[in-house]
């Protein structure tokens, strides 16, 4: 097996990858960085973010409200200290990135513009029209071009995390186009897989959101935390999950019932607003979660318009006229009118709530280290609970910023700290097993199980108990029949026997991590017994702070469900109060 | 990679497909005109050869014809290569030559009349 | 729903056991409102494991699904069933290599992007802490449109420039370096002529125009290559004729 | 999954001579293209006249005898066909090569074609009067 060895490797390159390369680079061109990544870089998908992202620029605006906006928004969930440096970092890295050349929308006296984002009291969410990620993306990839020391590896899967004498030192991987496994030694591993919600059937993700990254960091030790908390995104097209950005009602959209009424005022998130005159963190500005669960009920009351589709609520954005939408929205009447055959000029759209972030991943601290040494994880496969049980809307490209950073010092520190030297042979019998086990399911051919089948009753069981709405009783079923996935996932059969661009050994691998990540979701969600933001349960109806102002991990085991601990919120200056989004309070 | 020379021929392929674009089909009817024998006391000698010695008349005819040789010539260089023929320097000095020659007999004709 | 079975003719290519690529051929029953990258996702799941292709986010964003399709590069993803008969013919971009099926080796796609520095050559340096650039909507649309870019490589699918000479840097990597020389923060111009005003750089381009007609993203990288071809001669004419009036 | 090399990308010929027939916007490409072989004949056909202006009466009188010969017509009626259309393929690609920005918006393509239409009209109209 061919080994490279490096300073600094790098498995993802997404908006966090790429952040934390461009920081290596930066700090000091000695050092070697392997940025690897299982797509080229700019096809992360990072770039399908429409909306924007948060910082404090406005003079208007303050730190502290970006940290209570974030806390509550969080549903107190969040880790105050690293809130406090995040929302501190945000409007530097935001910069940074101007000075890189990100083409954010301006105000006509050529300073950047900022639009109202859900949850957000002050317009602070920086954008560059509604394709905020793909150019945040773009433009960090295009940065990367400026250094030599980073080396891409693209197109290759990280498949197993090699650790001895108690630390990360590297992975295997293997080369999609050759087919080949190849071992990266490493002083220290960032990762920034992204996350994970092709999971469940219903998603704004791409296909390549399958918690690889999460998993590498989980089947190596290192705990998964907060699972259970899964942002559904109040607005996706019923038909292919495709996400029509928050910006549509921070322009002023409002949502319908089937009788043309708006309803989020029975929610508490009223009371109603004037058409076209969106008052932030109230009605339609109101939280994801919040918005999600208000459709749920409409549905269950039969207010919910039924189309072929399924049933849907509607986007009803006329009022903003022709060249406000060209302007503000492009996209977004694009991905309409392609898709789903409607123009939201002429018509209200049908949308439904979709899966769309987890805000659980790899246990980090604030400094991005995971408790395994030498191994550190940012943006969505990572969890520094900034975004607790609810994550805001252009929180977390802002997090892929600051935090992929975070984790470049931290990788730097922990390479300049004076490293023992590696034991090669002992790291090569690792990558040996991991190769080997790579080879034993290239080389299924027997199993019954189809890999596509799979992945249908998982995604089937993930949506029935870990929804929207929970129950004790669902997910309990749930979580025995993830856990029968993956017994069942030891028959799949390979019917491809190519070397080169195998993607049924891929999606082999990809369903692998996707059922680890998906039991340590139900698990979570199971023994949580509160509704707290995303995690809502029918038998547990209030937030339970006496015993669950916790953070969940979830340990790993190879073939039984995930020992489950808990950890302490940090709360320096706020404590858990009401969530209110009635507008009432000003 | 070195900068390219194209910018001398392409500056006159540019400025000789803006012109031709403008003048060439209402030249071409007027000689078809002539060609259909119309008109033909319009076409006198004297009439066009005074314009031809004006030296506004002189400025306009070369022009015209410098910039319409040496865009047809560089598309022909470049059509020359669409059709699969590689030998691309033969070919520049063949049509740039061919140009070179027009714009010469141009000058001396002028100068004559 | 209405459903209708397609005829779905894939260009299929085995490195492993294949001399040449062939054709196959798979009976898909597509609903109306599906995209062709739907179709290949159902025979992946229903009826050939086999098939591979690269695809990620369904929303014509990410770049990943340009293939051909009856001839012509579109993307998987937004290529509308409901568009085309009963038949429809899909090969893997034209002009690059094929590695297996349906996906292409673009290296060298992807070293050219490179190879024009694609990134901000700042006309001053600022840190951070001093602030934004400033930027008014006007100088950000001078080049708004080029940065719409999702390197799906269908423009170098549709170039015949650059299936004849594929040294040709092409349409997007041109087109990128033109976003930045329009920057009004940029002034790495000088910098990037170097490939970008060379024989292989824009001068290659002859300007037939389809790689803009095929652009998904409206990005009209014809128009920014005869931009830099004006730009470039002027310069050219500056150096050459006035050589006193240097910048 | 071997160990040696497996990867065999394969290349797809095109053919140098026979590429332009592959699609229809090849071939409208290749006919904006051969415009030239007749504005360069058409040019030569000027150069002719010139020289025969040069020459005096008689040698002008006997090329335009030769311009009414049927292959003279023939060849003039080709040329007007050809240029026409050479000058419509060019104007309609301007907006692309020189966009014009008005604060913040672009004129649009359409309007600029037209205007070259227009002048275009005025331009052949002035020849022609003056010509004729
Ligand atoms: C449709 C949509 C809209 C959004 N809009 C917004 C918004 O407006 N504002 C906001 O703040 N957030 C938004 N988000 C959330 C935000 O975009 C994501 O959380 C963020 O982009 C994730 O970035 P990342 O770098 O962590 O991961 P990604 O961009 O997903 O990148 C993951 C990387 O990891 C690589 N990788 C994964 N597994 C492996 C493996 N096994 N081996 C090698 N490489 C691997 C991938 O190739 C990829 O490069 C949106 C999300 C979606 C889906
Ligand atoms: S210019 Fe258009 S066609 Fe070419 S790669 Fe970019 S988006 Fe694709
Ligand atoms: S198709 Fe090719 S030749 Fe030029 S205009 Fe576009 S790059
Ligand atoms: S799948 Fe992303 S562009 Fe088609």
């Amino acid at each position: 097996m061919e080994i490279i060895k490096t300073d600094v490797a790098i498995v993802g390159a997404g908006g966090a990858g790429l952040r934390a390369a461009i920081a290596l680079a930066e700090a000091d061109p000695k050092i070697r960085i392997a940025l690897i990544s299982k797509v080229y870089p700019m096809r992360s998908h990072t770039c399908a973010a429409e909306g924007g992202a948060a910082g404090v620029i406005k003079p208007d605006d303050s730190l502290d409200l970006h940290f209570n906006d974030t806390v509550g928004g969080g549903d107190w969930l969040c880790d105050q200290d690293a809130v406090e440096y995040f929302i501190n970092e945000a409007p530097k890295e935001l910069i940074q990135l101007e000075h890189w050349g990100c083409p954010w929308s301006r105000e006509p006296d050529g300073s950047v513009a900022v639009r109202p984002f859900g949850g957000m009291k002050i317009k602070r969410t920086w954008f560059a029209a509604d394709k905020s990620g793909f150019h945040i993306l773009h433009t960090l990839f295009q940065t990367s071009l400026k250094y030599p020391t980073i080396q891409r590896f693209d197109e290759y899967y990280a498949t197993d995390l090699l650790v001895d004498d108690g630390r990360c030192q590297g992975f295997t991987a293997l080369e999609i186009r050759s087919g080949q496994m190849k071992q990266f030694q490493a002083k220290a591993v960032i990762i920034a897989g992204g996350g994970g919600g092709r999971m469940f059937p219903f998603t704004t993700n791409g296909a390549i959101k399958t918690g690889d990254g999460m998993a590498l960091a989980y089947r190596a030790g290192a705990p998964l935390k907060d699972m259970e908390f899964v942002q559904y995104h109040p607005t996706g097209l019923p038909n292919t999950g495709i996400l029509l950005t928050e910006g549509c009602r921070g322009e002023g959209g409002i949502l319908v019932n089937k009788h043309g009424r708006r309803y989020l005022q029975d929610y508490g998130m009223g009371p109603e607003t004037p058409v076209g005159q969106p008052v932030l963190k109230t009605m339609e500005l109101g939280p994801r979660d919040r918005l999600s669960q208000a459709f749920w009920h409409e549905q269950k009351k039969g207010n919910t318009v039924s189309t072929q589709w399924g049933d849907c609520v509607l986007l009803d954005m006329r009022h903003l006229g022709e060249k406000k939408i060209n302007e503000r929205l492009p996209f977004v009447r694009d991905l309409s009118i392609s898709y789903l055959g409607m123009d939201p000029v002429k018509e209200p759209i049908p949308i439904r709530p979709v899966v769309h972030y987890m805000m659980g991943g790899i246990h980090t601290d604030i400094q991005a280290a995971t408790p395994l040494p030498g191994l550190f994880a940012a943006g969505e496969c990572a969890c520094v609970s900034i975004n607790g049980a609810n994550r805001l809307g252009s929180n977390s490209l802002t997090e892929l910023l600051v935090f992929g950073r975070r984790a470049a010092l931290s990788a730097i520190a922990h390479v300049q700290s004076g490293l023992a030297t590696s034991n090669d042979a002992a790291l090569a019998a690792k990558a040996q097993d991991s190769e080997n086990r790579i080879r034993a399911l290239f080389a299924k051919s027997q199993g019954t199980e189809s890999i596509a089948g799979l992945r249908k009753e998982m995604m089937h069981t993930m949506e029935e108990g870990a929804g929207i709405y929970r129950t004790g009783e669902e997910l309990a079923k749930t979580c025995d029949k993830i856990a029968e996935l993956r017994q069942r996932y030891a028959g799949i059969a390979l019917h491809d026997k190519t070397s080169v661009y195998n993607t049924d050994l891929l999606q082999a691998l990809e369903l692998g991590s996707m059922l680890d990540c998906a039991e340590a979701v139900a698990v979570g969600a199971r023994d949580r017994t509160e509704s707290r933001g995303a995690h809502q349960r029918l038998d547990f109806t209030a937030r339970d702070d006496q015993n669950f102002l916790k953070h969940t991990l979830a340990y790993y085991h190879p073939t039984e469900p995930p020992r489950l601990d808990y950890l302490d919120v940090v709360i320096t200056k706020s404590q858990p109060g009401v969530r209110d989004y009635s507008g009432a309070k000003q | 990679m070195a900068k390219s020379n194209k910018p001398i021929f392409w500056g006159l392929f540019a400025a000789g497909g803006t012109v031709t674009a403008f003048v060439t089909p209402a030249l071409v009817l007027i000689t078809l005109f002539a060609a259909f024998g119309a008109g033909m006391d319009m076409f006198t000698y004297e009439a066009i050869h005074a314009f031809a010695a004006w030296w506004l008349g002189k400025l306009i005819i070369f022009g015209v014809i410098l910039l319409s040789l040496w865009h047809a010539a560089h598309r022909l260089r470049v059509t020359a290569h669409d059709f699969g023929i590689r030998a691309d320097t033969v070919v520049a000095y063949v049509v740039y030559g061919l140009a070179a020659l027009g714009t010469l007999m141009t000058i001396v004709y002028l100068l004559r009349i | 729903m209405s459903e209708r079975q397609i005829q779905l003719e894939v260009l299929r290519y085995n490195p492993e056991t294949d001399s040449a690529p062939r054709f196959q051929t798979y009976a898909v029953p597509c609903l109306n409102e599906w995209v062709v990258l739907d179709a290949l996702n159902y025979v992946k799941e229903n009826l050939d494991p086999t098939l591979s292709y690269r695809w990620s986010c369904h929303m014509a964003v990410c770049g990943s699904c340009g293939m051909m399709i009856n001839g012509e590069p579109k993307l998987g993803c937004k290529a509308f069933i409901h568009e085309y008969g009963d038949s429809i013919r899909v090969e893997p971009l034209a002009h690059f290599p094929i590695e297996r099926d349906l996906v292409t080796v673009v290296e060298d796609f992807i070293a050219k992007l490179a190879s024009v520095k694609p990134y901000l050559i700042p006309k001053e340096d600022k840190p951070v802490s001093a602030g934004e650039f400033k930027q008014t909507p006007a100088e950000l649309m001078k080049f708004k449109q080029y940065t719409l870019c999702i390197n799906c490589m269908l423009c170098y699918a549709a170039c015949p420039q650059y299936g004849l000479v594929p040294e040709f840097v092409g349409p997007a990597a041109l087109a990128l370096a033109h976003r930045y020389n329009q920057d009004s923060r940029d002034g790495g111009r000088d910098q990037r002529q170097e490939v970008v005003a060379s024989d292989e750089g824009v001068w290659e381009c002859s300007f037939v125009g389809a790689c803009s007609e095929v652009c998904p993203k409206h990005v009209d990288p014809a128009g920014a290559l005869q931009q830099i071809k004006v730009a470039s001669t002027i310069d050219w004419y500056k150096e050459h004729l006035m050589p006193w009036v240097k910048k | 999954m071997g160990e040696e090399m497996s990867r065999k990308p394969y290349v797809r010929e095109i053919s140098k001579t026979t590429w332009f027939l592959r699609q229809p916007r090849y071939m409208r490409y290749m006919a904006r293209e051969v415009t030239c072989i007749f504005i360069f004949a058409y040019t030569f056909l000027l150069i002719c006249a010139l020289g025969s202006l040069a020459d005096g009466p008689d040698a002008f009188q006997e090329f335009l005898n030769s311009l009414r010969s049927p292959w003279g017509v023939l060849f003039n009626l080709a040329v007007l066909v050809v240029t026409a259309y050479h000058s419509l393929s060019w104007f309609v690609v301007t907006p692309q090569a020189m966009p014009i920005q008005r604060g913040e918006e672009f004129v649009p393509g359409n309007i600029i074609v037209n205007a070259h239409y227009g002048a275009w009209a005025v331009v052949s109209l002035i020849i022609l009067i003056w010509g004729m």
